[in-house]
């Protein structure tokens, strides 16, 4: 039981770290129906502006703001050279333009920052916290802990925006009407840069996580991938969805994990580790039977 | 005025049904096919079969498989790698399991094998659409992956997971050599095209796109919607098996699962995009945008930064590779988001009003 | 180097002249397959940037090989198959005419270059990578898995733990953490009979490609509990496990690693988590080697340096990359001293002298590479020549060896690559060479 | 107009559709008897179209009994009701916009083509045979309707009367016993309106179909229906001829209440 508690809680929190990849998509998706392909590239470009920043001296917070700086402007210019030329377009354009798009990342951000691979030291040392494992002989991660308070913090942060702030009302009305967003008096396309500067701030928290957890590489673009079966569960248009989402598949993959291979092997005999890579996707995928349009998702009705 | 229909008038359906109606197009075609059947074999060298020819064969019958399934019956999917996957170790079993058993037949099973996966993993597309689809298709792509990095059953227990796949031996001919490969790749691919055309052409094809432009009303016209997506599912499914069963046996030689990777699925969803969703035609011309694009920058690049005088590391220069792939992907989709395909029928139009264009 | 590629053909606007270009009579060609960018750009950088640079120390030295230069052209593979392919395809023709032996650094690259290779008499050395059973040279003649393999370095792994912790193996907790492809999966058998023989138990623990996320593993291996976890990690996947490890409060001094997951590029990102981690290697890091600290003031000090990074010299991989440039320039030399000093020497004449290398200390001491890598004698019957590793250790800034070179148990690995290699043969219908009438 | 109409071929009977908790129909009866023009009318979102979604099996109601042809059926999918001979169009042009006119129009004849993918791959006799017979038939559907000259035109590019006329001859092709129209002449001009009047005609006259018609144009509806009913908010307020309809109260002030 011991044991079980310790995989369910470390997987909810690894399920943290996918939501706030996930996060970037929603806000993207909602905002301007495009599935952001790129996003999981956003995340590598912002953890290598970070380090390479701070490789030309900069300390760590100037290198977070020159960071915001450089993905903000790199969301306007995304919006201004490429998604408004391809307005009107079907979705699967968009979103093969996003998949160009993290293919220009991945040669850019490296050519500029260089490809090494490098530690991000945010000063937060990931290993267990003593007073626990000592009262309940339970690992958990002092980072993962941190982490999971920043995503709160975003999320919340977020929220307020959405909540109490014109551009945040506007935002909204786009994701809902978007002749109702023209009427609030600010151009559609306005709002769309200020969305991928936001979904560029995601990606930055989201880098410094994954980047410090894991170290600043290449491989920081894979995060997309968990992200995948996050959004189809929580829903391609819901914040809370993609926290709720990351938690759930967080959670079950370690599960799942830890306590299938042996069933598996029972039956089958042999070596059955390694599920994680798919075991999310067929966990979404029997969500889509009950629910398709995904936990907080809106319902869809076909009208003729 | 050479590319002209004037004065040809058509006096019957059949012949308005035709393949290719216009004179011109049929004549096109028929040089062509000598071109890829007679000249090239003449004259092409080992890289261009080996490196160019034979993996644009058959990633153009993988696009090919995708087109089907995306571009004619609409439904977006990230694992047509997994089915090919599928396909090659179906084919390195089927002869390897199955004692004389003809490598044609072999490859005919694979293709059947796919089908048959396919199916199963078409199955949510009767309850889901669109994105929703697509990451349910990488359910697919990531299962059947690691099913055959796991069960050493497929891989003859070899303690890599690796396969080697047979010689290519038909009739007691062994296709050894790249230019035999090249043809039996060819005749292959070009056997499956025609069929693809006649698919899509007839009443089959149309009940695809009616599913795709709009399954409300295809159902009320009295298209049954299981039945053709599935079947859209699985003939997909059948050409990007087939496709993986060449892969392994006249291109590559050995492969791994992870060979098969998501990667791969991403690139041939490029091909079809980039060629043109819908198009047969389509299928071809992205191959060959996607797989000769990356070796012109290779070659290209280094060449104009040293005429130039550019300082670039070999890394700058691969970057930089990348970088304009992604660029190229972008602009081709603001120029002309239907793709090649588009763009070959409008010089057509054009050349067929030529020089009088109003 | 950039100068090399430009010797492709400068009308390259055209890729039809692509195959062109020819190489001339009195030059030693070099295909190169590397990569530079993706997941794995990093490592092959280094590897590449190593490789490289002893290519032009040696012509820069010594004028080339016994006065024949050494030219190379290199093409990006991106760890990818299939562009492998193109690139060994487009390579190809020169290396008809003369060849050094080629190095993909992949082992999905080499797996497919494997018969392509042998039909063009092009070898193709693997050396810690591809193909393991090629060790049989009577049924793999062109392939050369060199210096040692990953059963061999598993075995030899389990030899150091064995030697370090006094009372032996038996009744030890072993658990092996890999990723989940042909890379990982190759030592399990050789493991398995190690287990068998030194009655420990064996855990094994696949990894999902790519690996980033190792939680539950780390989660079970703190359950598990074990006295050793043997580490068989690449790219990405083995920052995560330090830092998994470190998570868990796995003690890293327990851990050790395959030589892919022994580099700086594994360990700096992790941090202060790799501090005390273990890895297996067939080449040690640092400048202090004589031949490094010499090239990089011949080759840099010339201002003809591979790499943009600098501080990349001396690390573990470029260290790599040079060990495997020099078993391929002492090759052709060998080949020379065969066929003819002074000239070039193709695909054949390179082969028989990959089967017939004696590198002895007294030689790596000539070059300045003592103990740069260990001794090499191989034969037909033993493509490998060598199966020693070392162990290193990271103090948090470097490499630091812990201890000499070490065999892992030939009699109990070889056989298996000899059942290996006849299955192939049979599969593939090939008639193994007779390896006594060799020579 | 000499024609014979005929006995009920369809009867509705206390139907009644939900949508979650909101009521689109209650308790709806009415019949519709061979060869006859029968219009709907009402307000908009009185229902007039979910109830021919239920004749023809897109929405399945809660309640209510349906018999076609004699045949009582609870529940019906769509393809079941057009291989029954029951065709539609659309409100708002449910065409197959990447397709051209001519295929839209081979599409409605899918239900009768035999041949299977297999054949159709390998163009054999009986798929190309099929593809030749069944051009015929669209081909002289194309002269019934005169859209000849936009046989190969994406129907994407067409203009909007066009794509109406395009759509019927769809429904068309599959030589419906039944014809479900919705909203046939929305967003037309007169002159189109008269001609669509005039395929409608020809439509019951020549080919013997019945006809189900959602209509706002009154005055159309009035010259062209034999029989009417007025739904209003989803429930039946009138039903009889045309002029008995006109003259209904309760039509009167629905129709006057909710188009002012």
């Amino acid at each position: 039981m011991q044991f079980f508690m310790e995989v369910l809680i470390g997987g909810l929190l690894s399920g943290v770290m996918y939501a706030l990849v996930a996060l970037g998509f929603v806000l993207i998706y909602k905002a301007s129906g495009v599935f952001n392909f790129a996003q999981g590239a956003m995340v590598y470009l912002a953890a290598l502006s970070v380090v390479g920043c701070m490789e030309k001296g900069a300390p760590l917070w100037l290198a977070i703001i020159l960071a915001f700086a450089i993905m903000t402007l790199f969301g306007i210019a995304t919006e201004k050279f490429v998604l408004r030329k391809l307005v009107n377009q079907p979705p699967i354009a968009l979103f093969m333009a996003t998949i160009g798009l993290a293919f220009f990342i991945e040669g850019l951000a490296p050519m500029v920052f260089g490809s090494a691979p490098r530690a991000l030291d945010l000063g937060i040392v990931d290993e267990p916290i003593p007073a626990i494992l000592d009262a309940w002989g339970i690992v958990i991660s002092k980072f993962d802990l941190v982490a999971a308070g920043v995503a709160a913090l975003l999320v919340t942060t977020l929220a307020l925006f959405f909540q109490y702030t014109r551009i945040g009302r506007a935002l909204r009305a786009v994701a809902d009407d978007h002749q109702a967003a023209l009427s609030i008096g600010i151009p559609l396309q306005h709002i769309w840069a200020i969305v991928w500067g936001i979904a560029g701030f995601v990606a930055l928290v989201a880098g410094l996580m994954w980047g410090a957890r894991n170290g600043v590489q290449f491989a920081l673009t894979f995060t997309a991938l968990k992200a995948l079966p996050v959004l189809i569960i929580g829903g391609f248009t819901s914040v809370p969805g993609a926290i709720v989402g990351g938690l759930l598949i967080g959670a079950s993959e370690k599960l799942a994990e830890i306590y299938l291979p042996p069933v598996m092997q029972s039956l089958f005999g042999g070596n059955f580790g390694g599920i994680e890579g798919w075991f999310p996707y067929v966990l979404a995928l029997f969500f889509l039977l009950v629910r398709p349009e995904g936990l907080f998702g809106e319902k869809h009705i076909d009208r003729v | 005025m050479i590319y002209r229909e004037a004065g040809q008038f058509k006096t019957s359906y059949a012949a308005d049904q035709q393949l290719f109606p216009i004179r011109q197009d049929r004549i096109g075609i028929l040089i062509l096919l000598a071109v890829v059947f007679l000249a090239i074999p003449g004259i092409a060298s080992e890289y261009w079969f080996s490196a160019i020819l034979i993996p644009f064969l058959i990633f153009s019958l993988a696009a090919l498989g995708l087109n089907i399934l995306t571009g004619y019956a609409g439904q977006l999917s990230l694992g047509s790698a997994a089915f090919m996957a599928v396909g090659a170790y179906a084919a390195y079993n089927f002869q390897l399991r199955i004692d004389g058993i003809p490598i044609l037949i072999s490859f005919g099973f694979a293709g059947l094998t796919a089908a048959g996966v396919g199916i199963l993993f078409g199955l949510p597309s009767l309850w889901i659409k669109g994105f929703y689809l697509a990451v349910a298709t990488l359910a697919a792509q990531f299962f059947i992956v690691w099913c055959l990095t796991k069960f050493p059953w497929f891989s003859n227990y070899s303690s890599s997971g690796v396969i080697s796949a047979q010689k290519v031996v038909i009739l007691g001919h062994e296709f050894a050599s790249p230019r035999e490969k090249y043809l039996l790749v060819l005749s292959i691919v070009a056997v499956m095209a025609l069929a693809a055309k006649n698919m899509v052409r007839s009443s089959t094809g149309r009940a695809w796109m009616a599913v795709r432009d709009m399954d409300v009303a295809a159902a009320v016209i009295g298209i049954r919607l299981m039945p053709t997506k599935l079947l859209a599912f699985a003939v997909s499914s059948f050409y990007c098996g087939v496709a993986g069963a060449l892969y392994a046996f006249c291109y590559l030689g050995s492969v791994e699962p992870d060979g098969f990777s998501l990667d791969m699925s991403f690139r041939i969803l490029f091909m079809i995009i980039i060629g043109g969703v819908g198009s047969i035609l389509g299928s071809f011309l992205g191959a060959a945008f996607i797989l000769l694009l990356p070796i012109f920058l290779d070659i290209t690049l280094p060449w104009a930064a040293g005429l130039l005088g550019l300082p670039f590391s070999n890394a700058t220069v691969s970057h930089i590779q990348i970088l304009l792939f992604g660029t190229l992907i972008m602009f081709f989709l603001i120029v002309e988001p239907h793709g090649l395909a588009r763009l070959w029928q409008i010089g057509k139009e054009k050349l067929r009003l030529w020089p009088f264009p109003h | 180097m950039f100068k090399h590629r430009k010797s492709v053909p400068t009308a390259a606007i055209s890729i039809a002249l692509l195959a062109q270009g020819a190489i001339a009579a009195e030059e030693q060609f070099f295909p190169v397959l590397s990569y530079r960018v993706g997941p794995y750009g990093a490592n092959g950088q280094s590897f590449f940037g190593g490789f490289v640079d002893y290519l032009t120390y040696v012509n820069l030295k010594e004028n080339g090989v016994n006065g024949v230069k050494i030219v190379w052209e290199e093409c990006e593979t991106e760890y990818n198959n299939a562009k492998g392919i193109e690139c060994y395809e487009r390579l190809k023709d020169k290396a008809k005419v003369s060849t050094g032996p080629i190095h993909t650094m992949s082992t999905g690259v080499a797996y497919a270059l494997i018969d392509k290779s042998k039909e063009d008499k092009i070898p193709l050395a693997m050396m810690g990578y591809g193909r393991t059973d090629a060790v049989d040279g009577s049924v793999f003649p062109y392939a050369f898995p060199l210096v040692t393999t990953y059963q061999m370095q598993a075995s030899a792994i389990l030899r150091f733990i064995k030697e370090r912790g006094k009372g032996g193996l038996e009744g030890k907790k072993i658990v092996y953490l890999y990723h989940d492809s042909a890379y990982g999966k190759e030592p399990i058998v050789a493991l398995q009979e190690e287990a068998k023989l030194n009655k420990f138990e064996l855990t094994l623990i696949p990894v999902a490609h790519p690996g980033n996320e190792q939680g539950a593993q780390w989660l079970k291996i703190r359950q598990e509990n074990p006295d050793y976890v043997v580490f068989w990690g690449w790219g990405v996947m083995n920052q995560t496990a330090l830092k998994a490890a470190q998570k868990v409060g796995f003690s890293r001094d327990k851990m050790i690693g395959s030589w892919w997951a022994g580099s700086e590029e594994d360990t700096v990102p992790a941090g202060d988590a790799a501090k005390g981690y273990m890895a297996a290697t067939w080449n040690v890091a640092g400048k202090d080697v004589p031949l490094i600290a010499d090239i990089e003031k011949v080759v840099y000090g010339a201002g003809k340096g591979n790499l943009q990074d600098t501080s990349k010299i001396g690390t573990i991989l470029y260290n790599r990359g040079v060990s495997a440039a020099v078993l391929s320039v002492e090759a052709t030399r060998k080949a020379q001293e065969k066929y003819g000093k002074g000239k070039p020497v193709n695909g054949e004449q390179v082969r028989w002298a990959m089967e017939n290398l004696d590198i002895t200390d007294a030689r790596l001491k000539e070059i300045g590479a003592t103990n740069l890598l260990p001794q090499i004698k191989t034969s037909c019957t033993d493509h490998e020549g060598s199966g020693k590793v070392k162990i290193q250790q990271w103090d948090g800034a470097k490499w630091i060896p812990v201890s000499g070179w070490i065999e892992g148990n030939k009699g109990l690995i070889h056989p298996l690559f000899q059942a290996s290699a006849k299955q192939y043969a049979t599969e593939k219908g090939i008639a193994p060479r007779d390896c006594s009438k060799e020579k | 107009m000499s024609k014979k109409i005929g006995d009920v071929i369809l009867d509705l009977q206390n139907i009644s559709l939900r949508f979650g908790g909101v009521k689109a129909l209650t308790d709806i009866s009415f019949d519709v008897r061979e060869h006859e023009i029968r219009a709907i009318i009402g307000p908009n979102g009185a229902g007039k179209s979910s109830m021919l979604n239920v004749i023809n099996g897109v929405y399945h109601p809660q309640e209510g009994v349906i018999v076609f042809r004699g045949q009582e059926r609870k529940r019906m999918e769509p393809h079941h009701a057009a291989t029954q001979g029951i065709a539609r169009t659309f409100q708002n042009i449910a065409l197959f916009k990447g397709m051209s006119v001519l295929d839209n129009i081979m599409t409605g004849r899918i239900t009768r083509m035999k041949a299977n993918f297999l054949e159709h791959a390998l163009w054999l006799g009986r798929a190309r045979r099929e593809e030749l017979e069944h051009r015929k038939k669209v081909e002289e559907i194309i002269d019934f309707l005169e859209i000849q000259h936009i046989r190969r035109t994406p129907v994407g590019r067409l203009p909007y009367g066009l794509q109406k006329r395009v759509e019927l001859g769809r429904a068309l092709a599959a030589e419906p016993s039944m014809l479900l129209l919705d909203e046939p002449m929305a967003g037309m001009n007169v002159e189109e309106k008269q001609d669509m009047c005039r395929f409608i005609l020809d439509v019951n006259d020549q080919f013997g179909a019945t006809i189900v018609l959602i209509e706002h144009d009154m005055g159309v509806v009035m010259d062209i229906s034999d029989r009417v009913v007025v739904l209003d908010y989803g429930k039946k307020i009138g039903d009889g001829l045309p002029d008995e309809v006109k003259n209904n109260e309760d039509v009167i002030t629905a129709y006057l209440g909710a188009s002012h």
